[in-house]
């Protein structure tokens, strides 16, 4: 039996890979996928402290999380597809109608 | 030990009978089809036409392998291999008898059975789709894509009401363990009081395998041949061997949720099994004979605004029948 | 025994579908990456025992959600073999900083884990027969969090509204 | 199974609100074109019917949905802020961005997010609400979708949204990994109990709230998505979400860290105070080099964020009392000044620019006066609200020792001077050019909100006690818990 804190370092590792994904990656969709590393490493924290104390809370805490991804994934490349179908390349540096 | 060697070896046994099944199946098609249009189908190798799987198999294997010029090879691999695993992983947790008793231990008939048993069915099936949508996106061709992305369209949006009829279901089974659901049946099959929810259940199977008359994804007039149009040899019999063995895994479903699994008289029940999952295979091939195909728009418009409320309205009454009439 | 080596596979995978989200060239490459992440951290729900949520992730994650981004990538990144290159002296200070910071983040959240010595004795307790299964889990949803169930209504509404408008041709709504 | 008791009175704005959303998608299936005004009124009854059960509600304490969200004073006060940004939205927004059902729906449904955020006190309703709260704000963000700059701010708002909430959730689970408890009562019995799995889990979890949190109240280094949304939204949005994101980020923060963690108090002020005051220092400066005035604003904001977050940092029934004051305070005179650069620019915001208000006290004597008012309060000029709001924070900041604090609010309010008054010169310099860059006429509903944003930093200016009286018995609420 592997020890719980195991799971737990497995997810804030998953979880600070994710960070450098979206704060290194310039095409959004490849920072969205990060940001989704993130969320699912949160859920992989939730469902072991779940364990942890036998208690429902974290897995219903990780439905809510899954499907709010499900719509937020479906309203972030919505946009994304809104502001690159007229455009060559998907890079975020090259947003630059405002000054910023 | 035991009971990993136990699973190793009825996981190989599967994979041979649904192998064979499908030789059986492609055979058996062209014949059945070939009745239907007043022609012979074939009938020169073997007995009756009937090495002609054989045959068949022998030429995708020795045909020559290509890989288009610039498409991405890792991922063209890949993509026919995902489908083949994807379908033959799915059928693991299918019941198709009850359980043996051998050598001392008592031997589910199937691989696996998590007690989200049909929950992990419609998990494993959802990943086949990568399957289609990378073969077409890797070819680096038009065709391809715009056949990958119609035929994932068209199995994501025929999910969700294939998810819905089988609610009805599991509410009256109250579970969502196949073995639990087969021997719910065992006075009166589902089919009876789930009608509605049968019907709407075979028209998305026969979508989300993407055969006539929901076969657009092939449509020749204006994709070529879908998203497997650059493939050829051993990769394009496997996306073959994915869809067979899909319509047989979509059959056995049916048979298990809806027609009592493997319950019958007199004949042994893997019989039983094998008949109810043969009548449906017979149907789909029938379907095939007869039916024109859909235009895209409408095959999408009849799943989200026909099948998805009907199937969603029918888990709803068969939740209140549940909690409130039949208390 | 089984579950340690499954664990240790199972983690292995998931760092590596995680670097090569971080590291892929091309979307579609990080995509399958992704994908193969979320099936290893469903191997590892099923190890602590969160069976329902392991077929969620798959079937909900790994199957809708992915697809969704492998739609939108294969078709923004139709043409364009691979992605231009990503600027890397221009960058290299932003990998730095960005790595950096990753690697404070994890260090500190470890260190934390680390300490916590209790969590490989705890970890023996047998997890309560009903732990987990569905109707466990349906009914804490359905009493105990109900409020943000309804809400997750609004969500999925705001996400059918939104769509819809951002998704509408362009020319459709303004003359 | 034991069906926990729902207890409709306790998200009855919420209901209303949401109720109007339905009706409007409803109607919108029989409209001829389905964009007009007619919906657009539809959600300003719907606003105006959740601020009139406010006092309705005022008399008692309801506890809904088993002990997951509570109507107290607080939650109370925070929805009123609210609710008056979201009337904002839609009395703005006739004009600029042609409002149909989804507008009315999602503005509606963004103000349901953040009026749960205020009021729940469970840890999964709390992460819904900031959820309901951000994703319709992603969609309005990118309203306008003719024009690039606001596509670009959809897009920037999300990713960095959806990052922040990341951030915010991982806290979350370190909060439940601490006690193994989800509603903030329980948390904070369990560490007074010294009943934690872990010390540092807590630590964790409060910095990495309060982080996620820090990127929707705009606060330094976590800011630098704010002047490209603010600029880039539609305006009515970008009054809507300036001061209604604001005031739920707030309310969240002050229930997640003053009441669940207020044993955690050592470990999560310094950072607080910290951003508070890199916040202060930046946002002002930042602020001075602006030529667009909704840029402008946009720092001004997250310089105005910082003083907010110091009478959390305060840690004292005063800090939350003068916050309070502050988000009201700071919703008046903010929507007043976006609601007179919406009514300036017509559909595509021509001159937005600062230096075409010049001479604009001559020609629409009326928006320049009014415009005048808001960044002289918003400068904390007497006897404007703007003032008493700062002088409460600034009160609640020394009483609780924190002198550092107060130096950075007085060194920040003397440098935003000069970025405040400018406009305010300019626009009473004698322009030599006939031709306004602006649009001749603006919507009356304009002119009805510059009028009662007007009246609210006039009068709570030179009454604030109207407001501090109720506000000090919302403090005990939250206290009371």
């Amino acid at each position: 039996m592997v020890p719980l804190s195991y799971y737990l370092i497995l997810s804030a590792l998953l979880f600070s890979i994710g960070t450098v994904g979206v704060l290194v990656r310039r095409n959004p969709l490849q920072m969205f996928m990060s940001i989704e590393l993130m969320w699912n490493a949160v859920n992989l924290s939730f469902i072991t402290f779940a364990r942890q104390y036998t208690n429902m809370a974290g897995h219903v805490f990780v439905f809510l999380v899954i499907t709010v991804a499900a719509a937020e994934v479906a309203i972030g490349l919505a946009i994304i597809v809104v502001v690159f179908r007229t455009r060559e390349h998907a890079d975020v540096d090259e947003l630059n109608a405002m000054k910023g | 030990m035991a009971a990993v060697i136990i699973i190793v070896i009825k996981g190989l046994i599967l994979a041979v009978l649904l192998l064979t099944a499908f030789g059986v199946l492609t055979l058996t098609e062209r014949k059945v089809l070939g009745r239907f249009q007043f022609r012979p189908g074939p009938n020169r190798v073997g007995p009756g036409g009937s090495f002609q799987f054989l045959a068949d198999g022998l030429k995708l294997m020795l045909k020559e392998e290509i890989i288009p010029n610039g498409a991405d090879r890792f991922v063209f691999l890949l993509a026919p291999t995902i489908s083949l695993v994807a379908a033959l992983f799915a059928f693991a947790v299918i019941p198709w008898g009850p359980p043996i008793h051998l050598f001392g231990q008592t031997i589910p008939m199937e691989i696996g059975g998590p007690n989200v048993g049909i929950l992990f069915l419609f998990a494993i099936t959802s990943l086949g789709v990568y399957g289609l949508i990378l073969g077409g996106w890797s070819s680096q061709n038009k065709y391809s894509l715009l056949g990958g992305l119609r035929s994932s369209a068209q199995i994501i949006s025929y999910e969700l009401a294939m998810g819905l009829s089988v609610v009805g279901v599991l509410i009256a089974a109250g579970s969502a363990d196949l073995n639990n659901i087969v021997s719910a049946q065992t006075n009166l099959w589902f089919i009876v009081p789930q009608i509605i929810g049968f019907l709407i259940y075979v028209v998305c199977m026969v979508a989300e395998t993407n055969r006539a008359p929901f076969d657009l994804p092939e449509a020749e007039n204006e994709l070529v041949a879908g998203y497997h149009t650059e493939y050829t040899g051993m990769k394009f019999a496997m996306f073959f061997m994915a869809e067979y063995i899909n319509m047989v895994t979509v059959s056995s479903l049916a048979t298990t949720l809806f027609l009592g699994g493997w319950h019958g008289p007199w004949l042994p029940p893997e019989i039983w099994f094998i008949i109810k999952v043969a009548a449906f295979m017979f149907f789909f091939i029938w379907l095939r004979a007869t039916l024109p195909r859909l235009r895209y728009d409408r095959l999408m418009a009849f799943g989200w605004k026909v099948l998805l409320p009907v199937a969603l309205a029918n888990a709803l009454a068969t939740a209140v029948w549940v909690s409130v009439v039949a208390r | 025994m089984v579950s340690t080596v499954v664990f240790w596979l199972a983690a292995a995978v998931a760092i590596v579908g995680a670097g090569g989200v971080l590291l892929a060239k091309h979307p579609v490459h990080s995509a399958l990456s992704l994908v193969l992440n979320l099936a290893a951290l469903g191997v590892l729900f099923l190890l602590l025992h969160a069976e329902f949520l392991a077929v969620v992730e798959i079937l909900v994650y790994a199957g809708a959600v992915m697809v969704l981004f492998l739609f939108v990538v294969t078709l923004l990144m139709a043409g364009t073999k691979t992605p231009r290159d990503e600027g890397r002296f221009r960058l290299a200070y932003q990998y730095l900083l960005a790595g950096l910071f990753g690697l404070i983040l994890f260090v500190l959240v470890a260190h934390a884990l680390v300490g916590a010595d209790w969590m490989s004795s705890l970890a023996a307790t047998n997890a309560g027969g009903s732990f987990g299964s569905i109707a466990a889990f349906g009914t804490a949803l359905f009493t105990k969090y109900l409020l943000p169930f309804e809400l997750t209504a609004v969500v999925l509404l705001v996400a059918v509204i939104g769509v819809i408008f951002l998704g509408r041709e362009h020319g459709a709504t303004r003359k | 199974m034991n069906f926990p008791v729902i207890n409709p009175l306790s998200v009855l704005p919420e209901i209303i609100l949401l109720a109007t959303s339905i009706v409007a998608l409803f109607i919108a299936l029989f409209l001829p074109d389905r964009r007009g005004h007619q919906l657009n009124y539809l959600g300003l009854v719907g606003v105006l019917a959740a601020i009139a059960v406010l006092p309705m509600l005022w008399a008692k304490v309801e506890v809904g949905f088993g002990g997951a969200i509570v109507s107290d004073h607080f939650a109370l006060a925070m929805d009123a802020a609210i609710l008056v940004s979201a009337l904002a939205a839609f009395l703005l927004g006739l004009r600029e961005v042609e409002p149909g059902a989804d507008y009315v729906a999602l503005v509606l449904w963004a103000a349901l997010g953040m009026m749960v955020l205020t009021s729940a006190v469970e840890l999964l309703s709390i992460f819904l609400g900031l959820e309901v709260l951000s994703l319709p704000l992603y969609v309005l963000a990118g309203f306008r979708r003719d024009r690039t700059t606001s596509k670009e701010a959809a897009m920037k708002y999300l990713l960095m949204g959806a990052f922040s909430s990341g951030i915010f959730l991982y806290g979350l689970a370190f909060l439940y990994g601490a006690t193994g408890k989800v509603s903030l009562a329980s948390i904070q019995a369990a560490i007074l109990q010294n009943f934690t799995s872990h010390p540092l889990f807590l630590e964790i979890g409060a910095g990495l709230v309060a982080v996620g949190l820090a990127f929707k109240l705009a606060l330094v280094p976590f800011h630098q998505w704010v002047p490209d949304v603010y600029e880039g939204s539609p305006t009515p949005v970008t009054a809507f979400m300036s001061v209604g994101t604001k005031a739920a980020a707030f309310g969240a923060l002050v229930r997640i860290l003053t009441v669940a963690l207020p044993a955690g108090i050592v470990h999560w002020q310094p950072l607080i105070a910290f951003l508070a005051v890199l916040t202060l220092l930046f946002g002002n400066l930042a602020a001075l080099r602006q030529t667009n005035m909704k840029r402008m604003l946009a720092y001004s904001g997250i310089a105005q964020a910082g003083y907010l977050v110091v009478a959390i940092a305060a840690n004292s029934q005063m800090g939350v009392g003068a916050g309070m004051f502050y988000v009201v305070a700071y919703a008046f005179m903010n929507i007043g000044a976006f609601a007179v650069v919406a009514a300036l620019s017509g559909q595509n915001e021509e001159g937005a620019e600062i230096a075409s208000y010049r001479g604009l006290a001559y020609r629409r004597p009326w928006l320049a006066v009014s415009m005048t008012v808001f960044l002289l309060a918003l400068a904390s000029i007497p006897p404007l609200v703007g003032f008493p709001g700062k002088f409460y924070i600034l009160r609640a900041a020394v009483s609780s020792g924190g002198v550092l604090l107060a130096i950075a609010i007085v060194v920040g309010t003397m440098i935003s001077l000069y970025y405040y008054l400018r406009p305010v010169l300019l626009m009473f310099t004698h322009s030599e050019e006939t031709e306004s860059p602006f649009p001749a006429t603006a919507h009356w509903t304009a002119h009805v909100t510059v009028g009662v944003m007007l009246a609210g930093t006039l009068v709570l200016g030179i009454l604030p006690g109207l407001l501090t009286g109720p506000l000090q018995n919302a403090v005990h609420a939250i206290y009371g818990l």
